[in-house]
């Protein structure tokens, strides 16, 4: 029996107040399949992760995971199907110190989370907890609260927590922006390589198209609410149409 | 880390020793140190203001005339405000500093206060809680009430309403939501039932204390229009109360009985028309038979000097009887000790059966420490000689009709009263300005 | 049934009218600072008890009697403008830039229960602990008979008056440019900086109006409560409640949650009296199990 | 992240040893004074637990105020767990009238086993938080803070009511006579229960300690921070709440049981706002953390002792005034004092 895919979205619609944010859009990602999502601001990206995590209902259509319908499901319950997100703007604890952010994100993904005497400092997460401090290069901040530190590390904080939840799927917004420009390729290797390794699935949106070509396995253009193509990147990435309205 | 330590180190010999020292007592103390808790913030304030004028006057007046042997009252006035656990510690920490202490408005804070009075061995004087559930516990050695059960109060007002209306058939109640209210209201209408078989009882409502919103509530008794309305409303409670009732007319539609309307000051007795019935909460120094006793008339001159005001209200008068209870206790201790200066279990035990001399005449302290003092009813008349009214009409009731016998609950005691108990009711006493 | 229908009704819309006034002034208060003031109740009895004086003194001193009652509105505005800055400009505005809000929250909700035990005991300092009577005011107009119940046209005045106060309110804030201002500021008040609006001022206005409301209120209130050391404490709690059923900022909204407090109050007096002190909180605690956000608020989407 | 999860050997190898020499580098110098600081901490600690315990024998008339500090500290740092999250309870007179009533009820059934009431007081309260907690939790900010008060008042309506079965406004009396089974006199009764409250403290103290530092008790300040992201990392952040809220529940019935069995009265005080205000006042003026409320509960004794023996009159106006100041210029509370001063001489330094 073949599995169901990571993300099945089929006819999906959703307009604010008489503007169609998102018009029949269908979209399928394959267990292990990273996808980048291109597009003009505005044009019904973020709208759509929004509806895959549950933080908007979509009018009509259908989205499973893992052939699991999740539409009407709160977003707490679809990060326990094992979604992950990391936001366009990090969405972390400003008073809270870097390294905690982690323990207690690893915390969330195992069992023993509730009990109230085990110490969010575990022993069984710390090996993880300083692999992704030190694989996001964000060791020599751990102790620091996160309001002071820059906002590059933020968003690298940020993936870092949704990766820390061990996800079969993850949903990434602009993962790089913020990040500086030098830094922002070597970060995407490492990280589309341990999403590979661990066989994650992933949807980024993203702007630049060096990352794009470079780390999609396919690419979905979207143009005004609706996918324009999808493809492989070299296909999507050169057909003057796309070309004309997204870059 | 070290530094820590010795500092504790020598904050605790420090406090240790603090109290042991300088604590040889002389046989006869400099002054009688007591504190009067009364309220001074809160809905209860009303309270505070006249008890510690009149307290300070009278402790004036008796240290002017060489105190108790030789001994002048020292008196610290406490806040009683802050609930019943505040009271408990401001008891405790103040057991350790005084011979005795006075006061209390709040049935609660006595009923917390009770058991520690007997704990620490400190002669304890009630001087305003009268709620009902105060007189039910077991004897006690150290605390003593200047003011008998509420139920005495009520009573009053039923032997009054059945000697002076005997026409009152219908009666509903309006008392605010909380002990006394409820007690005025059981007490009086059991004891209607017996002295007037046949009275018919209406709504009771119970508002809540303090809510000074009574719009609602004689509107519906306007609609049931009963002969006689009960109200045991005090404070600001009962100038809302008459403010309301006079603009709605409803004064001239039932008659009204205010077992505690003298509790709501000089200002409530302006506003009150004629004929509405009074209860005194047994202390009423504007009383027409007394008031040209030259004692009362030179303490309202001295009250109004330092005032402003009349002692209209309870409170001046029921402190006093505290104050004079805890002299008279001390004067029958040092007979009894043969002129020497007594120990306070030696006043305790000279309490009972003593005699107190107060402005309104003597009452005796009874064996169950509770006092035995009158009280006095009236209808309300303005006159040309106050800016208020005055009682008219005033029946003086005795203890002895009022009280239930030592041993007797106040409940039984008028469970068991008839009609012909009314046959010994004084006379009433007309008003002469 | 019927007639006692009718004067529950009267009666509700009665004491709900001064309600209002003082919720009115609270929830303008949250709207524009995001504080929730408890010091309120204060204000409401301050205004009160300076009418009573008011009427003591001019009422001695010979003033015929229906020249008074518009003393009573000039009191309780005298009142707001007078303590409503001071308090806002001294007490308050620090706390304003506190981060993050919660810790605000939590901070101004200490401040204004400070500032409500001063002002108790400042209250006992300045008027005394005996209570007020405001020489008969509350029946110099007469009475109607409506429904064989009377009523006190005073307080069926009251009602009226309310509506007028609410139509001022709305008039001010939809029509005059500074009452747009102050809902631009309630709206957002980074974005009404940035487009010239000084919101700072704005705050202590609306402080000050607030103020102005609940001492109107207590004023109005004074000639059929026994003014006396506590009556604010019991009113904060209330008004409260008026806030909350009507959700946080609503002006109309609060006009009807004070009529169903009102009306719930004399309705459970006559047909339900055990009632009668728990309704308010009931209704409150229905109300915002059904409607979070109150009967008229609204959600705000939090973005990410 | 298991075996699998790391990119390669080489790298996670590399990885590794960086993070140790990161760890080696950064942390010392900044460990170090954070340790000596804990430690003062923790003698200071011991030094005020050591000064308790001898507290009945420096001072014995004033066991019983010890007490009381003791159990509205408990009770008050109920409010505190609560405020990590950012919410006021403004109710939480509710807790610790339960409690109390519970010992008042309770009382006559084990006059004896003192101990036994203080934890039904607790489990009531836990009981009652639970039940209310199941829809309270849904509500942020001044709703919290207001349907607390509401259903706190509604309970205080309640018992002023029912006067046949509570006393009405005039409480109940209550009689614990003993703690484990033996009866004792006044003054033992009252020193018992002052150690028997300092134990629990110190037990209650180091259980809740453990709970703020398990992930759910973290969660509760992420709360206060950033709610929505809880969300997405699959914990439900009203159930996070519900469980702060049970303990905090217990917490203010244990405290209101000590209270009750040390006053021997409750009264339906105990549940009107203004008891509300005072544990609000206590978590705040002490300042987060476990110590904080109990700093607190003693300042607030101590002033409101101080102001009612030297101000009789007015001593609204001094509590309220030394609240402003303290939430002006000591925003961390009593117990957040020394580094608001460390701030503060930083800054000072730095001018």
């Amino acid at each position: 029996m073949k599995a169901a895919p990571a993300l099945e979205a089929e006819h999906l619609f959703l307009s604010f107040g008489g503007v169609q944010a998102v018009r029949d859009v269908s979209l399928t990602v394959a267990t292990g399949e990273v996808l980048a999502i291109i597009g003009q601001n505005g044009a019904g990206k973020s709208t759509f992760l929004n509806m895959c995590t549950g933080y908007l209902r979509p009018e009509r259509g259908a989205i499973r995971i893992a052939g699991c319908s999740i539409v009407g499901l709160k977003p707490r319950a679809i990060a326990r199907l094992g979604v992950a997100r990391a936001f366009q703007h990090p969405q972390i604890f400003p008073q809270r110190c870097v390294i905690d952010h982690l323990r207690f994100a690893s915390a969330a993904a195992r069992p023993g989370f509730w009990n109230p005497f085990r110490p969010l400092n575990s022993p069984q997460s710390a090996q993880d907890v300083l692999q992704l401090l030190a694989f996001f290069a964000l060791d020599k901040l751990a102790d620091q609260p996160v309001r002071g530190i820059p906002e590059g590390a933020r968003k690298l904080l940020d993936v870092a927590m949704a990766l820390a939840l061990e996800p079969k799927l993850i949903l990434l917004d602009e993962p790089t922006s913020g990040v500086s420009s030098a830094e922002k390729l070597g970060l995407m290797t490492r990280l589309v390589h341990a999403l590979r390794a661990r066989g994650v699935s992933a949807i980024f949106v993203e702007h630049d198209m060096d990352v794009v070509a470079r780390f999609a396995d396919r690419v979905a253009v979207w143009v005004e609410g609706a996918i324009f193509r999808v493809g492989s990147p070299e296909d999507v990435l050169s057909d003057p149409e796309v070309k004309e309205h997204v870059l | 880390m070290k530094r820590i330590s010795w500092l504790t180190a020598g904050v605790t010999l420090a406090l240790l020793l603090g109290p042991s020292m300088g604590h040889a007592q002389e046989a006869k103390p400099k002054a009688l140190k007591i504190a009067i808790v009364t309220f001074f913030s809160g809905s209860g304030a009303v309270v505070g203001g006249p008890t510690v004028d009149s307290a300070k006057l009278a402790i004036e007046g008796i240290n002017k005339s060489g105190g108790i042997d030789g001994v002048p009252i020292e008196a610290q006035y406490v806040d009683e405000s802050g609930g019943s656990t505040k009271q408990v510690a401001e008891f405790r920490s103040l057991a350790g500093h005084v011979d005795a202490i006075l006061g209390y408005a709040s049935s609660a804070d006595c009923l917390a206060v009770e058991p520690v009075a007997e704990e620490l061995h400190l002669l304890t004087f009630f001087s305003d809680c009268d709620g009902d559930a105060l007189f039910k516990g077991q004897a006690n050695e150290w605390v003593f009430h200047t003011i008998p059960s509420d139920a005495t109060n009520a009573l009053a007002m039923a032997l009054y309403v059945a000697k002076m209306y005997p026409h009152a058939k219908t009666i509903a109640g309006i008392n605010p939501d909380y002990a006394f209210g409820r007690d005025e209201w059981k007490y009086f209408t059991l004891a209607m039932q017996k002295l007037e078989p046949g009275v018919k009882l209406g709504t009771a409502l119970f508002p809540a204390l303090f809510s000074g919103q009574y719009t609602s509530e004689l509107s519906r008794l306007q609609g049931e229009r009963p002969d006689l309305i009960l109200s045991s409303t005090w404070g600001g409670d009962v100038v809302a109360l008459i403010q309301q009732g006079v603009a709605q007319s409803a004064f001239g539609q039932s008659l009204f009985a205010l077992t505690a309307g003298t509790e709501g000051g000089i200002e409530a007795m302006k506003a009150v028309p004629d004929g509405v019935l009074f209860g005194a909460e047994h202390g009423y120094l504007m009383h027409p038979g007394k008031i040209g006793n030259p004692e009362i008339a030179e303490f309202v001159a001295a009250y109004h000097d330092r005032t402003h005001e009349y002692p209209v209200s309870p409170y001046p008068f029921t402190i006093q009887r505290a104050i004079f209870a805890l002299v008279a206790g001390y004067q029958a201790a040092i007979k009894a000790n043969g002129g020497h200066w007594p120990s306070a279990s030696d006043v305790a035990h000279s309490l009972v059966g003593v005699h107190v001399t107060t402005m309104l005449g003597s009452f005796e302290i009874r064996s169950d420490h509770v006092a035995a003092v009158p009280e006095m009813d009236g209808v309300s008349v303005h006159s040309s000689t106050y800016p208020f009214a005055v009682f008219n009409k005033i029946i003086e009731f005795p203890a002895s009709m009022i009280m239930a016998p030592v041993g007797q609950s106040e409940e039984s005691f008028i469970a068991g009263m008839t009609p012909a108990v009314l046959a010994n009711v004084p006379t009433p006493r007309e008003y002469e300005p | 049934m019927l007639d006692q229908l009718v004067s529950a009704t009267i009666d509700g819309l009665t004491s709900g009218a001064t309600l209002f006034l003082v919720a009115v002034g609270l929830s303008l208060i949250f709207g524009v600072l995001r504080v929730l003031n408890v010091a309120h109740g204060s204000f409401y009895a301050i205004g009160a008890f300076m009418a009573a004086v008011v009427w003591s003194l001019l009422g001695a001193a010979g003033l015929p009697s229906l020249l008074i009652y518009p003393g009573l509105v000039v009191i309780a505005i005298a009142v707001g403008i007078v303590i409503g800055p001071i308090i806002e400009r001294c007490l308050l505005h620090w706390s304003f830039s506190v981060e993050p809000q919660s810790r605000r929250e939590v901070i101004q909700l200490l401040a204004t229960y400070a500032i409500f035990l001063i002002l108790e005991d400042g209250q006992k300092l300045v008027f005394g602990t005996q209570p007020y009577y405001s020489g008969g005011a509350l029946g110099l107009l007469g009475t109607t008979r409506i429904a064989g119940i009377l009523h006190t046209n005073y307080q069926l005045l009251l009602i009226p008056l309310s509506g007028i106060v609410l139509l001022l309110l709305r008039l001010f804030l939809s029509k005059t440019r500074s009452g747009r201002c102050l809902i631009a500021v309630a709206e957002d008040a980074e974005v009404s900086a940035t487009m010239g609006v000084r919101v700072t001022r704005m705050q202590t206005f609306s402080f000050t109006l607030g103020a102005v409301l609940a001492a109107l209120g207590g004023a109005l209130a004074s000639p059929a409560i026994g003014v006396t050391i506590g009556i604010g404490a019991d009113m904060v709690v209330l008004s409260f409640a008026v806030v909350a059923i009507a959700g946080l900022g609503q002006i109309e909204g609060t006009a009807v949650a004070s009529i169903l407090i009102g009306v719930a109050h004399s309705l459970t007096v006559f047909f339900l009296p055990i009632l009668d002190t728990v309704s308010p909180y009931l209704i409150m605690l229905l109300v915002l199990l059904v409607r979070p956000m109150g009967l008229f608020g609204m959600q705000r989407q939090r973005s990410i | 992240m298991a075996a699998e999860g790391s990119p390669t050997e080489a790298e996670s190898h590399h990885e590794h040893s960086s993070m140790r020499n990161a760890l080696a580098e950064t942390a010392s110098p900044r460990q170090a004074p954070m340790r000596a600081t804990g430690k003062l901490r923790v003698s200071a600690l011991v030094t005020i637990l050591a000064f308790c315990a001898a507290l009945p024998f420096i001072s014995p008339p004033d066991t019983f105020e010890f007490t009381i500090v003791l159990a509205v500290g408990l009770a008050g740092l109920g409010v505190a767990l609560l405020l990590e999250a950012g919410l006021i309870s403004f109710g939480h007179a509710l807790f610790y009238g339960m409690g109390g009533y519970t010992v008042a009820a309770l009382a006559p059934v084990f006059p004896r086993f003192g101990i036994l009431l203080l934890l039904f007081g607790g489990g009531v309260g836990a009981i009652v938080a639970a039940i209310a907690g199941l829809f309270i939790v849904r509500y942020r900010g001044v709703f919290f803070a207001m349907l607390n008060l509401a259903i706190s008042m509604v309970a205080y309506s309640v018992l002023l009511k029912s006067y046949a079965i509570s006393g009405g406004s005039d409480g109940m009396v209550v009689q614990v006579q003993g703690l484990v089974g033996q009866a004792l006199g006044p003054g033992a009764f009252g020193r018992a229960l002052f150690y028997v409250c300092l134990g629990s403290v110190i037990v209650l103290g180091v259980l809740l300690q453990c709970y703020r530092r398990s992930p759910a008790g973290w969660g509760l300040g992420a709360i206060e921070d950033r709610e929505i992201r809880i969300e997405y990392l699959g914990v439900s952040a009203n159930r996070l709440l519900l469980q702060a809220y049970v303990i905090s529940g217990f917490l203010g019935g244990f405290g209101g049981a000590v209270a009750a069995s040390a006053v021997g009265h409750v009264a339906p005080d105990d549940f009107f706002w203004t008891t509300s205000t005072v544990l609000v006042v206590v978590a705040v003026l002490g300042g987060r953390g476990v110590v904080g409320p109990f700093l607190g509960a003693a300042l607030y004794e101590l002033l409101s002792i101080a102001a009612a023996r030297y101000l009789s009159n007015s001593w609204e106006i001094l509590l309220g005034a030394v609240i402003l100041l303290v939430i002006r210029f000591a925003r961390e509370g009593f117990a957040g004092l020394p580094d608001t001063w460390r701030a503060a001489s930083l800054q000072w330094r730095r001018q």
